[in-house]
């Protein structure tokens, strides 16, 4: 792997994106990147699942959502530090996956879509009565927890080297399981399901793992984001709006892509951002943001990489 | 007890309406396989319709069904040509993309306009007490004409060539084509039908509440859960999931505090869609 | 091929039910390692249930099923494929949007041998190389003909190194120069040391290339034997009399 | 090139008045888009009719310099996480000096941990919750009287009414209602009065039904809560349609929005806590009367100010004051005088908690209790509690639904 070129490409995104804004110490691209990592982490967890697998989840924002949840919980109630927390969150929610997983996943098409939705409801209603974590009103945890990074400024930008090293790792996660047999296992499935078991694909077992794969790094992006937040409540946490952008991202990019995937989320947190703060299209940001997708998905079918594969078909060598 | 008929009494009236307002979102799904998100801002749109005519030219609310029926409908086939039609043959759900799109230029217009103000119809009709608990007029009215909708839809479907053609597109579309059928023209008035669906509950809604130009994402929601119990395309389960679903809130809200409701109902929903894939109250999916 | 080894495959009074129809009923037979037996029957005589219920797809309500002396009754499709077991679909079932050779890594790589990917691929060129579709390796899936795609069953199936492939109707809807083309591929991959069950409904070639031929009627056994001994079995004249074509090459080829 | 000279004279000219002319720039986000834009809205306009009152007069004078106020503000799509996003971008991008909070408790609490984070000063009148108060924060000062307070003038008026009217207590499941109607049970357990029913509803409910008849299976003659704009008109409407008859009904800051009326006969008798009314008259010590603030408002935007109007308008005042009584606008100097202020103004008296267990809270801010009555032939709301500054007599009970 660390011969292939792609590998190398995946480090220098996460080089730019460390080294840009703390080269002149630029707070503002900073907390505008923030957000890209968060969606470039979400959309290619969600892709495992969507673009390899074939299946689609509308329940990603439950893994972010409850990740953040058990990090900030314990770091507030229970004092604990935060890589612990961080670490608490992943496999915690990975833990949950797989439960949920087990159940929904003999559903397909359609119905494995909708029961994710019903996830997202029932544990954002959970969350909403559930004394613990605060209910509806969320917890709050004082900003005192920055003192060990030495301060809120200094402690802002740990959190954010920690974020992008996570969008890296969800790269790397992407490209490695792509090559691999388990990917090529997913991709099978995700094109035929009967016709991959027929061929010797452990289909459930392979999905409950890709599914509980798919919670991981999200959980703990979804840790730092609210740790940084240093607030979180039910409806931020299990937004339904974040999944469907999620879903949007990867068919925009190009499913089963890992560039397609990365780079759909970067342009369209930064286009979504530079509408809702522009003076001239502010009033219209949704409709211009619907308009410019129903282009998209109406003339560049393949998303994002369909279109340049097939402007540059030498991409295709070095693009996954 | 008194209390608890009375809930149930309302949960069937209200699951008459969410049935109602799930049955255009089930019949696109069951004729052609496309999740409309759009949906919920359709019913705005039967809403919006309402205000406007009834504030503005003094109509009647039930008079204004019929404008609402034929401006869904034409509705319905403007998005069929702009948002569906191009997507057949793609990736599965393209359409939710496509449909998700139209959506937010929908709500972007629609807040543009009129802000997430509430907007209130006042409708006058007698309704019946049982005790100290009252069933408004418009509730009552409002369940029947939806239980009669559903009857007309029921008819629409099986004894019309239309319906039947359209019957026969959602059992198998290639053989469809191959017998003569104009698949495309029939697919555009499905969804002409099932946006006029949407539009005419969203006027019926906006007779028994206040309501914002946000308002139909709750029950786009709860046509989900709809589908789910009542099967695909199937105006008829549509409304028995629909009361089926006001039943449980109505037999549940007397005995657990409200906010757990949604708790309950989305676990349900989730246990019965791994029980039954396809519906409680259908046998086979497609069997519209 | 020695007469007293233990059978490839046993089936033991399998049935098979949905509901009121019993598809398949209180079925018994045997395979043995190196054959070829051919499986025919009018349509709707179970052929295609039997292999569903060999390879897993749906476990039967009544008997067993052994492989290698193995009780994989009720197993899945992806444990039995482990076992060395593999099939192809009368309704072709390509990958769609994934290339020849990576259909057929996919079978090689979760074939019988459970190959690591590297390997895989190279298992897989071979095996796209036996089907004749080694100028094509790199297309789609999607773009390949009907033929094009009826190979590829055979291919991916043969990427998994099984010890019995199960081909159903791999010959239908292929032209009389296809046909000829596929009996020599599949006279070689049996010499290869590949036991083979086939369903077929072009009489000539089944009874050309199977050393033995079971006849299926209503979901049981008719007949059980060398092809000219079941051609001439009176039974199996008279079940196919109800399709006179089918009757008609029986005959003539006895 | 010539152009370009003219050009750059031109702004020149525009931008140098007779004295030295600086600027300050106030951001904040509101609510244009999602379920929050009503209440929003109010509050901006009292915003921006405040910037440009005080541009008008010639700016915030302070330190011998005039600063005129600049606004940058964004949409925050009723959304906690954008608020985060935005604030950030407001601080860093804009170089905002001072915040105003977004609409909504949910919303300034996400808020305020930015604000705290980069040391600005953030004027609150949109989040009455008590809880980002209990946090330590420094820079964050709210003006409007906080959810703990905002029923307790009903419970006062109620036990006067009826001392053992038993009380049914719905509202919405979201973190100022929660707070305010815990705080109402609490008030209302010690005057005496019986909570027979307390139970919160999902923010996203659109048909009260079940819960109306389960208020009328309770047997409460006063029902007390809602939450924002949609689901407490949604609830009224739904009370009188299924007469439930209650002898009194406060909701939480619907009733408070002249879009009420749109209700009928449903909004009559309904009371409504306000942390300012049209009718109130304290005298200011500075800024306009409120006959003063009212006329020009109504002049402006052709409708009259609600309290958000009305709070809006005072974060702008008290800030301008406080930058004043500093002179400078050195964010420690304006935190000082913040912490210092006490002064009355048209919206009412204004001083901040200054422990830090609470610091920031309002404590010198009262409300009132305003009622939806006939005037005149026409649905409008009156002042009725407390009774040294009311406007008209409180309606008890209410009237019946026919």
């Amino acid at each position: 792997m660390v011969r292939r070129p792609f590998f190398w490409i995946i480090a220098l995104v996460i080089a730019v994106f460390a080294a840009l804004p703390a080269i002149g110490n630029n707070v503002e691209m900073r907390e505008s990147l923030v957000l890209a990592c968060v969606y470039i982490t979400l959309a290619s967890n969600l892709n495992l699942m969507l673009g390899y697998a074939g299946y689609i989840n509308f329940g990603s924002i439950v893994f972010f959502g409850l990740g953040g949840y058990i990090c900030v919980w314990l770091v507030y109630a229970h004092n604990w530090p935060l890589l612990p927390s961080l670490l608490a969150a992943g496999f915690g929610v990975s833990a949950l996956a797989l439960i949920f997983g087990l159940g929904i996943l003999r559903l397909r098409g359609h119905f494995f879509a909708l029961a994710t939705i019903g996830i997202v409801e029932g544990v954002q209603a959970f969350a909403e009565n559930f004394s613990p974590w605060g209910g509806s009103s969320g917890i709050y945890i004082s900003p005192a927890v920055f003192k060990p990074f030495g301060g809120a400024a200094e402690a802002l930008w740990v959190i954010y080297f920690a974020m992008v090293a996570v969008m890296g790792a969800s790269l790397y996660l992407s490209y490695g399981i792509k090559s691999s047999k388990f990917g090529l296992g997913l991709l099978a499935i995700g094109q035929n399901e009967d016709a991959a078991a027929i061929l010797g694909v452990p289909t459930p077992f392979y999905k409950a793992l890709v599914y509980c794969i798919s919670a991981f790094l999200p959980a703990i992006t979804g840790g730092l984001y609210f740790f940084k937040s240093a607030f979180i409540q039910p409806s931020d946490a299990f937004d339904l709006t974040l999944s469907t952008e999620a879903i949007v991202i990867c068919m925009l990019g190009g499913q089963g892509t890992v560039t397609g995937v990365a780079l759909g989320a970067f342009l369209y947190e930064e286009l979504r951002g530079y509408l809702l703060t522009s003076p001239t299209f502010a009033d219209f940001q949704l409709t211009i943001a619907g308009v410019l997708l129903l282009i998209i998905v109406l003339f560049f079918p393949s998303g994002l990489m369909g279109f340049i594969y097939s402007r540059f078909p030498r991409t295709q060598k070095v693009l996954e | 007890m008194l209390g608890f008929i009375a809930s149930i009494i309302d949960g069937v009236l209200v699951g008459l309406v969410y049935g109602l307002a799930a049955m255009g979102l089930t019949l696109i799904w069951g004729v052609m396989d496309v999740i409309n998100l759009t949906h919920g801002a359709m019913i705005v749109a039967g809403m919006m319709l309402l205000y406007l005519l009834a504030s503005a030219l003094g109509l009647s609310p039930y008079l204004i069904l019929a404008p609402s029926l034929i401006g869904g409908f034409f509705a319905g086939i403007a998005l069929y040509w702009i948002a569906i039609h191009r997507m057949t043959g793609r990736p599965p759900l393209m359409s939710l993309l496509s449909t998700f799109a139209v959506n937010l230029v929908l709500v972007g217009v629609g807040t543009a306009v009129w802000g997430t103000a509430l907007f209130n119809v006042e409708v006058s009709v007698p309704g019946f007490s049982l005790g100290r608990y009252t069933f408004p007029g418009p509730h009552i009215l409002a369940a029947v004409l939806a239980a009669v909708i559903a009857v007309g839809l029921y008819f629409f479907l099986h004894h019309t060539r239309t319906g039947k053609a359209m019957r026969a597109v959602a059992n198998n579309r290639e053989a469809s084509e191959l017998v003569g059928i104009p698949t495309t023209r029939l697919l555009a008035i499905s969804v002409g039908v099932g946006v006029a669906l949407a539009t005419v509950s969203g006027t019926l809604i906006g007779t028994l509440f206040p309501y914002t130009i946000l308002s139909g994402d709750s029950y786009e929601l709860k046509g989900f859960i709809v589908t789910v119990l009542g099967g695909f395309g199937n105006p008829i389960g549509a409304l028995v999931g629909g009361v089926a679903l006001g039943v449980l809130e109505g037999a549940v809200t007397p005995f657990v505090p409200v906010s757990w409701t949604l708790v309950i109902e989305f676990a349900l929903f989730v246990i019965v869609l791994i029980a039954f894939p396809g519906g409680i109250f259908t046998r086979r999916r497609g069997g519209l | 091929m020695t007469a007293n080894a233990a059978p490839l495959l046993r089936l033991d009074h399998v049935g098979k039910r949905f509901g009121g129809l019993q598809a398949v009923h209180n079925l018994s037979f045997d395979i043995n390692e190196g054959e070829i037996l051919g499986l025919i029957g009018p349509n709707g005589a179970g052929k295609s249930t039997l292999f569903n219920l060999i390879n897993g797809v749906f476990p039967p309500n009544d008997g067993r099923i052994f492989f290698s002396g193995i009780d994989i009754t009720g197993q899945p499709p992806y444990q039995v494929a482990r076992h060395g077991l593999a099939r192809t679909h009368q309704i072709v079932q390509p990958l769609t949007n994934m290339t020849v050779l990576a259909n057929c890594t996919v079978g090689a790589c979760f074939g019988r041998e459970n190959l690591p990917l590297h390997r895989a691929r190279q298992i897989a060129l071979e095996a796209v190389k036996i089907a004749g579709l080694d100028d094509r390796r790199e297309m789609l899936a999607l773009q390949l003909t009907i033929a094009g795609k009826k190979r590829l069953e055979l291919a991916r199936a043969l990427a998994a190194r099984p010890k019995l492939l199960l081909l159903d109707e791999v010959l239908a809807g292929l032209n009389p120069t296809e046909v000829e083309h596929m009996i020599g591929v599949i006279r070689r991959i049996r010499d290869s040391g590949v036991t083979i069950l086939m369903i077929e409904h072009l009489m000539q070639a089944i009874m050309s290339l199977s050393d033995r031929v079971v006849v299926l009627n209503f979901g049981e056994k008719l007949a059980e034997g060398r092809p000219a001994e079941v051609a001439t079995h009176p039974q199996v004249i008279e079940a196919y009399l109800g399709d006179p074509k089918l009757a008609a090459e029986l005959e003539g080829h006895a | 090139m010539k152009r370009l000279y003219l050009l750059a004279a031109a702004a020149a000219l525009i931008a140098t008045p007779a004295f030295a002319q600086n600027t300050i720039t106030i951001g904040f986000t509101d609510s244009v888009t999602g379920p929050l834009n009503v209440d929003s809205l109010g509050q901006t306009r009292g915003y921006e009719f405040w910037r440009d009152e005080v541009n008008a007069a010639g700016g915030i004078k302070a330190g011998g310099k005039s600063y005129k106020v600049k606004f940058v503000s964004y949409d925050d799509e009723s959304v906690g996480g954008r608020v985060q996003q935005l604030y950030t971008r407001l601080i860093n991008q804009d170089k905002a000096n001072f915040l105003f909070s977004p609409y909504s408790s949910g919303l300034t609490a996400p808020a305020a941990v930015i604000s705290e984070q980069y040391g600005k000063i953030m004027i609150d009148s949109g989040g009455a919750e008590e809880k980002p108060f209990e946090q330590g924060n420094k820079y964050l000062f709210m003006v409007i009287t906080s959810a703990t307070h905002y029923l307790s003038g009903a419970i006062e008026a109620l036990k006067e009414k009826d001392p053992h009217a038993k009380l049914a207590m719905v509202y919405s499941d979201d973190p100022f209602s929660k707070d305010v109607l815990a705080a109402a049970a609490q008030q209302a357990k010690a005057a005496g009065l019986d909570v027979v029913l307390d139970e919160s509803y999902s923010p996203s409910t659109t048909d009260f039904g079940p819960v109306v008849n389960k208020i009328i299976s309770s047997n409460a003659d006063a029902f007390l809560g809602g939450g924002h704009y949609s689901d407490g008109a949604t609830l009224a409407r739904q009370m009188h349609d299924q007469k439930a008859n209650m002898k009194w009904m406060s909701i939480l800051v619907a009733p408070a929005d002249d879009k009420f009326a749109e209700l009928g006969p449903a909004a009559l008798g309904v009371t409504v806590p306000s942390q300012w009314e049209v009718q109130v008259s304290y005298k200011p010590q500075f800024g306009p009367t409120t006959a003063q603030f009212v006329k020009a408002y109504e002049a402006k935007f052709h409708a009259p100010p609600d309290y958000h109007a009305a709070s809006g308008y005072t974060d702008g005042m008290i800030l301008q004051h406080a930058i004043e009584q500093a002179g400078s606008v050195d964010p420690e100097k304006v935190t000082a005088a913040l912490n210092a202020i006490d002064v009355t103004t048209f919206f009412g008296r204004i001083k901040f908690a200054t422990d830090p267990g609470h610091h920031g809270l309002q404590v010198g801010h009262k409300m009132v209790l305003a009622q939806w009555q006939m005037i005149n032939g026409k649905l409008g709301r009156q002042v009725v509690w407390p009774t040294e500054a009311q406007s008209a007599n409180l309606l008890y009970p209410m009237p019946a639904s026919k």
